[in-house]
């Protein structure tokens, strides 16, 4: 029992880690239509320039998370300003070769730079740890549930309490129709790319504190926050977030009763059955448009 | 070593022969061009790198010695991002545009056995790349001569020591899965056959976010000694893993783990843990690693790391075997190989090959990680002994 | 009569106008200038180069494949470069028997064919991100597969593949292996160019836009898509038999998740919905690397490739082809005077 | 005074306007007719500065050519109903209506539902489950929640039920006495002229003449220059 | 799967028995029975929302039916999917134009061949002769439509580069290319001017004389209905209101308010 809870706790972090990571993707595809392929990556800069920071230039551990979190930002907004607002409307997938070769030149630049080793994190409270009841929690597991949670909600209040979201997602649909009605289409774009910034940098930080940093190791998560993004909708909110927690716990589930080999063929199947298998209406995206 | 006219071999060796007056391709008065491909980028770069840099060091301080027969060597070290179809294809650049003479070493198993069946065709030695797999080292691949075990051997001799030291009753081992992780599971079934050990299995697929289960799964199997075989990463992620849930048995690792890379960043997490030591200690007394130390520090102005050592060695054996060809051409270098006898780097145990021995080596020594260094328990450990 | 409409494919059909002299008169046209082209390998180019040329070949049938499926049905797929897996591993595990190319060729679509419906059947009703979602999976689970059958397939380490063998022509020489390849390239090639000009061709391009026309006409919309993905992954399956040939090795990495969003890359890049694109789009991916080994700088790739691919990506939205378009329309434009005052 | 001041218009590089020049003045309707591709719609694109402009668009005296689309809009209180309504399908009717409006125009939500009764029993549905017409509804209640000072409508009535145009209309013309400007773009020149005090014939992207609608004459001549048939 | 062609035999009555349609708690059409002449053109008025395009999607096989059934001729279709019927030969048009926006007018048109006996995907695909004896068929019909819309010009035109006009006229020469025995169009002119609202009566009235096909229109500009109609069925708030000829219907009290929210004699 107490091994089953101990799966658990580790599955809902990791969960609620893929979950925060897809609300930065959610937002992001809601306000431009498009996929980032380096998103993955620009929490990676945060992260990695941060302990780069801190490990060899003897930075304050804070200072240097601050630093890194302000670089995501920065390099988030770029992406969009030089890039995805570039592509010219009407060229699917163009979104996914651009930001493809984006993930491959920082993916590059980072290991120029600092280097291609991995690295441990600041623990962020993965050593002060309690037993409750046979499971062994840690501070870290805490601060990650709980930042998640925290996010996400107000996330949700700032998107369905405020005219912030109905705008958001006018200027997702149609940007011209968006700016003739008043909206400041461009303001709007920029502050979301910003702030999917700063959630990419926190969903990095807190990876680094329980696996490590190198210059690769978020694409697992960007992979598995698609995974979920996909199965539950990109152009819904709970769902999907709800898929990511669940695909956590299914993940350490699968991986402890099958054995560790069976992880991703569980998950995968799991992909195709559900999709094959669910009522139609949760299978079409949302645009659906009468005849 | 043989005479000249050494050409008709077993079925297994590389029949070229050597023809002393040959000037093989790559050769000209001044200079003769060896190379490799290694993973310069991606997430396998960190050891090609250290590797590369090992090889240009040790061929700077040759060159600059006067190289080999008055010419200088030069490497010419490709990229393959640790993609085998890549590696064959620069493999073919270096062989086919270069014209080099001889493949100096190499770093990363799928990579370079992606770009072995075409050195077969081309019958272009390959010299002490580290590329440990069962493929290499035997007679299959007559044209691969390897200076480092297998990791059937290498996890074969890990778990001799520990049964030397103690008995077990339960043993596991986390592997990458998949053919590397396969082959240190036979080798430490070999060392534990009708020795009564239970042996848990568990492999691991690169990209795990959660280790979690896996740590579940061991603390539950509850085995006194955990055996590793992953990235550093991972490594670092598992035992991160097992102490976050309260789980600290005694562990052991591949010899990757024995590189400051590694010991630097994950240390604290692996006090005590057994690692294989493919090359000597760099804090050993021995002279020729007190001397390799020295040099390799002179020419790059910082201490080798594991990686250093390894790219070190490889171009070590490499100029040795061009010192001995008694012509400058692939048949004449086969031959020269073929001559090895417990030749001594002091970086790894003793090379031997012979007419059809490509194997090189068939032992490791044991380190064991103390603090932030790491201690040598036995220099090296065969499996003959 | 089937002409390698290599140019200009959009031009699905005939215009009513246009007398029979002139189409057959462009075919032909298209057809030498695709002869020439493929003869400038084995005439100019030395044996590294010529086995280049081989892998844009097999590439180039791969890429056709995908363009088939995404550029003109619209179905987004990252399982492509698994496919081309499927076949290569066929090929593997047949020629290890000790089958000739004609019995590997034969099973590569076969198994390909099957591989393909056990994918395309469950995921009928998807489209877009989430079908490409499920091709994903299927790429990994098809990793699995390998990794766990290393008895079979060689497992993680791959495995290295005979040559095909015809007559006194070997694979694994550069020069056989273009002209063994140039043959299926040449007919997939046709085949896709002709695609276009048929009902078939265009029930895909309904189906790509609007699935609701498409079907107010009486197009089977999943039957298109089923098609669609049977006659790409047939492609993929014959690319990955000639990859292995030509390569003599294969592995996994080969065929992952990366492998396949390059091939969605080259027909983006090519231009999608093209078959001249799909051929840029493989010379693309292959050659490129190249240039910078040509530099002098092979180790650059790495670092400068990603910003190059968005660059191109971002200056050409429509394709290397689209540019080609735009450029041809500019020429004309000036010629034919003002354009656009009704 | 709403001014367009030989106002060119491109898309891509295809010219679509050739200079036109226009005004609305405030409490007037201005009607634009000529045929299908005559550059009616770009004319309104031009003014919202949605297509690619040269020469000056005038809002009271101030040249708002170098602004941004959201900034005309919101500053010089201008509204728009797209040809072929412009509604965000992903998004509910309520959605749709105070989408870009501030808190002092959402408050006037109450009176736009007032006006279309059968929108407010579906304020949370999606606008694509509507009918043509509803649709057309929402899309005018938009522009009208905004209270604008111009309003540019194109073909309003389009797929409407003859009931509906008149009512709209009439509502336009009540909206225009209380001191609107509206620019008007109508299929159907005889309704036109039944509801502007003028009408700008386009031809080519350019305007053609301007007929004071009060000029039977004029106006019939109008209609058989541009659409070489008479109207019954 | 038996593709017969149906064009070419005599068009078909088109009836409707109790049809109900629901959305959730909605109902867009309740209990409605209609019958559209064979081979004759109709009308189908009524305000916004009365169900006129629900009507044609439950004829069309675009929504699912409550209750009820759909007819044509002797067949009852209710059961079949929106594809077999257009196979069957009851083929629309869409209120929203929907084009292959990247394609050319003659692929747009091209497409409707779908309906006719095209060889089988494989044949298609290896270009053997069926396939091109197909192809010149088709492309045969596409050029007598585009010429009879006057669109030969712009054949090889983009689509997405037309005017919304141009766009229109695709749309039904998608519907016509196959001389479907029942046509449904869902406002075919809106958006067209006067002249081109003309030409379209025109082009309609002699496709209708040289393929007799049932025809149903749905538009709100009475001119039009009254020159092109000689049946006119009227709908409100999702039922059944009154059917005849135009003169009947537009004459009738009921459908007055309803449509024009005035009784004739309030305006002479
Ligand atoms: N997005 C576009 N891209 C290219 N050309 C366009 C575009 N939109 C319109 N045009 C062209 O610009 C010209 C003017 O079009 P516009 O839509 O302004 O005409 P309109 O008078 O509104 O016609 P309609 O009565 O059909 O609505 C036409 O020739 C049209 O083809
Ligand atoms: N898919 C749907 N979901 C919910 N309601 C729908 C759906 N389709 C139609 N409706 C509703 O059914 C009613 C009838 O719609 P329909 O489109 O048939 O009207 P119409 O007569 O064509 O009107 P118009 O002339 O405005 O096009 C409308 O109230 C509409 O909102
Ligand atoms: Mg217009
Ligand atoms: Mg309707």
């Amino acid at each position: 029992m107490g091994d089953l809870g101990q799966i658990l706790v580790g599955g809902i972090t990791t969960g609620s880690l893929y979950a925060l990571f897809l609300l930065g993707v959610l937002i992001v595809f809601q306000v431009s239509k498009s996929i980032n392929f380096a998103y993955g990556q620009v929490g990676m800069i945060a992260a990695f320039s941060a302990w780069f920071l801190y490990s060899e230039q003897g930075l304050p551990v804070p200072l240097a998370l601050g630093v890194g979190v302000l670089l995501a930002v920065i390099v988030n907004s770029a992406i969009d300003y030089a890039a995805i607002r570039r592509i010219p409307e009407g060229r699917p997938g163009l979104d996914l070769v651009v930001t493809l070769g984006i993930f491959l030149l920082i993916t590059a630049v980072m290991q120029q730079l600092i280097d291609a080793n991995a690295h441990t994190f600041v623990s962020l409270g993965a050593d002060s740890r309690a037993e409750l009841g046979g499971v062994v929690v840690s501070l870290n597991d805490g601060i990650v549930v709980g930042l998640t949670v925290t996010i996400i909600v107000g996330a949700y209040l700032l998107l369905n309490r405020t005219s912030l979201g109905t705008s958001l997602r006018a200027s997702a649909e149609d940007a011209g129709i968006a700016q003739a009605a008043g909206v400041n289409v461009r303001a709007l774009r920029t502050a979301t790319w910003a702030a999917a910034g700063v959630i990419a940098a926190i969903v990095a930080v807190l990876v680094a504190s329980r696996l490590s940093v190198d210059a690769f190791y978020m694409t697992p998560f960007l992979i598995k926050a698609f995974i979920a993004g996909m199965i539950g909708g990109l152009d819904r909110f709970w769902l999907p977030l709800s898929v990511a927690v669940a695909l956590g716990v299914y993940e350490s589930l699968t991986v402890f009763i099958l054995g560790a080999s069976a992880g991703t063929p569980a998950v995968f199947l799991l992909i195709i059955v559900v999709l094959a298998l669910v009522p139609k209406r949760f299978v079409n995206e949302r645009n659906e448009v009468r005849a | 070593g043989c005479g000249g006219s050494s050409s008709g071999g077993g079925s297994s060796s590389a029949a070229n022969g050597c023809d002393v007056k040959e000037v093989g391709p790559g050769v000209t008065d001044s200079e003769i061009k060896v190379g490799t491909t290694m993973p310069l980028s991606g997430s396998g770069a960190a050891g090609g790198l250290g590797t590369k840099e090992g090889q240009e060091a040790y061929y700077a301080k040759l060159n600059a010695e006067g190289g080999i027969q008055g010419r200088k060597i030069k490497p010419i070290i490709l990229d393959d991002a640790y993609d085998p179809s890549t590696a064959q294809k620069q493999m073919r650049q270096l062989v086919e545009k270069e014209e080099i003479l001889v493949v100096s070493g190499g770093e990363g198993t799928p990579n370079f056995l992606g770009a072995v069946p075409y050195l077969d065709r081309k019958k272009v030695p390959a010299i002490a790349p580290y590329a440990p797999s069962d493929e290499l080292g035997g007679d299959k691949n007559p044209y691969v001569f390897m200076a480092t075990v297998d990791y059937i051997q290498e996890f074969e001799i890990l778990t001799n020591y520990v049964l030397k030291q103690e008995t077990p009753k339960k043993m596991a081992l986390v592997g990458v899965a998949g053919n590397v992780g396969e082959n240190a599971k036979l080798g430490m079934e070999k060392a534990l056959k009708d020795k009564g050990v239970e042996l848990l299995y568990v492999p691991e697929t690169p990209g795990t976010t959660d280790f979690t289960p896996i740590a579940t799964q061991l603390k539950q199997f509850n085995a006194e000694h955990v055996f590793l075989i992953l990235t550093n990463a991972d490594t670092g992620g598992l035992l991160q893993a097992m102490s976050r849930i309260g789980y600290t048995p005694k562990t052991g690792a591949w010899a990757g783990m024995s590189d400051d890379s590694y010991i630097k960043e994950f240390g604290a997490l692996s006090q005590n843990m057994l690692v294989a030591l493919e090359t000597a200690s760099l804090k050993s007394e021995n002279a020729q690693v007190k001397q390799f130390v020295a040099d390799f520090t002179k020419q790059t102005g910082k201490a080798p790391s594991k990686f250093n050592q390894l790219g070190w060695v490889q171009a070590q054996l490499t100029a040795e075997a061009l010192k001995r060809a008694k012509g400058l051409n692939r048949g004449c270098v086969i031959e020269a190989l073929e001559s090895f006898s417990n030749f001594e780097t002091g970086i790894v145990p003793p090379v031997t090959w012979g007419k059809d021995d490509r194997a090189g080596v068939d032992a490791v020594g044991i380190g064991q990680i103390k603090g932030t260094e790491l201690v040598v328990l036995e220099e090296t450990q065969s499996l003959q002994k | 009569m089937t002409g390698a409409t290599i140019t200009r494919p959009r031009r699905s059909a005939q215009p009513p106008a246009t007398g029979r002299g002139a189409g057959a008169r462009r075919i032909l046209t298209r057809v030498a200038v695709f002869a020439v082209i493929a003869a400038v390998p084995p005439l100019l180019f030395d044996d590294y180069w010529v086995f280049m040329s081989a892998q844009v070949l097999a590439f180039a049938v791969a890429t056709l494949g995908l363009d088939i499926l995404y550029g003109r049905t619209g179905q987004m797929s990252l399982a492509h470069a698994s496919f081309m897996g499927v076949g290569a591993y066929t090929t593997y595990i047949v020629s290890s028997y000790g089958h000739g190319p004609a019995i590997q060729l034969g099973a590569v679509v076969v198994v390909a064919l099957l591989a393909a419906l056990v994918v395309a059947v469950p995921t009928l009703r998807l489209s877009g991100l989430r079908l490409a979602l499920v091709t994903l999976a299927f790429g990994e689970l098809l990793a699995w597969v390998i990794r766990e059958t290393t008895d079979l397939t060689g497992g993680t380490q791959g495995a290295s593949v005979d040559p095909i063998v015809i007559g006194t022509w070997d694979s694994s020489e550069p020069l056989h292996a273009y002209l063994i390849a140039l043959v299926p390239a040449a007919i997939a090639t046709l085949l896709a160019a002709h695609l276009g000009r048929t009902q078939l061709g265009r029930r895909m391009l309904a189906v790509r836009d609007t699935e609701l026309a498409a079907e107010s006409v009486g197009v089977a919309v999943a039957r298109t898509k089923i098609t669609a993905f049977l006659i790409s992954a047939v492609y993929a399956g014959i690319a990955g038999w000639l990859y292995a040939a030509i390569v003599g090795f294969i592995a996994p990495p080969d065929f992952d998740l990366f492998a396949s969003v390059y091939l969605f890359v080259a027909v983006v890049i090519g231009g999608a919905g093209t078959v001249l694109g799909a051929w840029l789009g493989a010379a693309y991916i292959v050659l490129v690397p190249e240039l910078f080994t040509l530099a002098g700088q092979p180790n650059l790739y790495p670092i400068v490739g990603g910003a190059l691919l968005a660059v191109v990506a971002l200056l050409v939205p429509d394709g290397i082809v689209g540019l080609g378009r735009g450029l041809w329309r500019r020429v004309r434009g000036a010629r034919g005077g003002q354009e656009g005052s009704r | 005074m709403l001014t367009l001041d030989s106002v060119k218009g491109w898309y891509g590089r295809t010219q679509a306007l050739f200079g036109v020049d226009l005004h609305v003045a405030p409490g007037k309707t201005v009607a634009l007719v000529g045929t299908n591709g005559a550059g009616k719609t770009t004319t309104l694109r031009a003014i919202l500065g949605a297509v690619r402009t040269e020469g000056s668009v005038r809002v009271d005296g101030e040249e708002i050519s170098a602004k941004p689309t959201h900034r005309r809009v919101n500053d010089h209180r201008i509204a728009i109903v797209h040809e072929g309504r412009g509604l965000l399908s992903q998004l509910t009717v309520l959605e749709n209506l105070v989408v870009g409006a501030n808190r002092a125009e959402r408050a006037r939500i109450g009176e736009v539902l007032e006006l279309f009764p059968v929108l407010r029993d579906r304020t949370h549905q999606k606008v694509s489950l509507l009918s043509g017409g509803q649709q057309q509804m929402v899309a005018l209640g938009r522009a009208l929640l905004r209270d604008p000072k111009y309003l540019l409508l194109d073909e309003p009535g389009l797929g409407l039920a003859p009931v509906v145009i008149d009512e709209i209309y009439t509502y336009i013309a009540e909206l225009c006495s209380r001191g609107m400007g509206v620019l008007l773009v109508e299929q159907s020149v005889t309704r036109a002229a039944s509801v502007a005090d003028e009408l700008v014939l386009l031809r080519v992207g350019a305007v053609d003449r301007v007929v004071d609608t009060r000029d039977r004459e004029r106006v019939d001549q109008l209609v058989a220059d541009a659409f070489g048939v008479h109207h019954s | 799967m038996s593709r017969t062609a149906t064009h070419n035999t005599v068009a078909p009555a088109v009836r409707t028995e109790g049809l109900t349609v629901r959305y959730g708690a909605f109902q867009a059409l309740s209990d409605v029975t209609v019958s559209l002449p064979a081979g004759q053109i109709s009308g189908l008025i009524g305000p916004n929302g009365a169900g006129k395009t629900t009507l044609l999607n439950a004829i069309s096989g675009f929504t699912s039916i409550a209750e009820g059934s759909v007819h044509v001729g002797h067949a009852d279709l209710t059961a079949l999917d929106a594809r077999r019927r257009a196979l069957a030969g009851v083929v629309r048009g869409f209120q929203t134009v929907r084009l292959l926006d990247r394609e050319s007018v003659l692929t747009n048109v091209l497409i409707g061949t779908e309906r006719l006996p095209q060889p089988s995907a494989l044949a298609q695909f290896f270009g053997l002769p069926s396939q091109w004896r197909a192809g010149r068929r088709d492309t045969a019909a596409a050029a007598e439509v585009l010429d009879l819309l006057g669109l030969t010009g712009q054949a090889h035109r983009r689509v997405d580069e037309l005017p919304f006009a141009s766009r229109r006229l695709v749309e039904v020469a998608r519907v016509l290319v196959s001389s479907p025995s029942v046509i449904l169009l869902d406002e075919p002119a809106a958006g067209l001017d006067q002249e081109g609202r003309q030409e379209l009566a025109a082009v309609l009235t002699r496709v209708h004389h040289n393929h007799p096909s049932t025809m149903v229109v749905v538009e709100h500009d009475v001119d039009l209905v009254k020159s092109l109609c000689s049946y006119v069925i009227a709908l409100d708030s999702g039922a059944f209101l009154r059917d005849g000829t135009p003169a009947e219907v537009f004459g009738d009290r009921q459908v007055q308010l309803a449509y024009f929210g005035r009784a004739a004699g309030a305006d002479a």
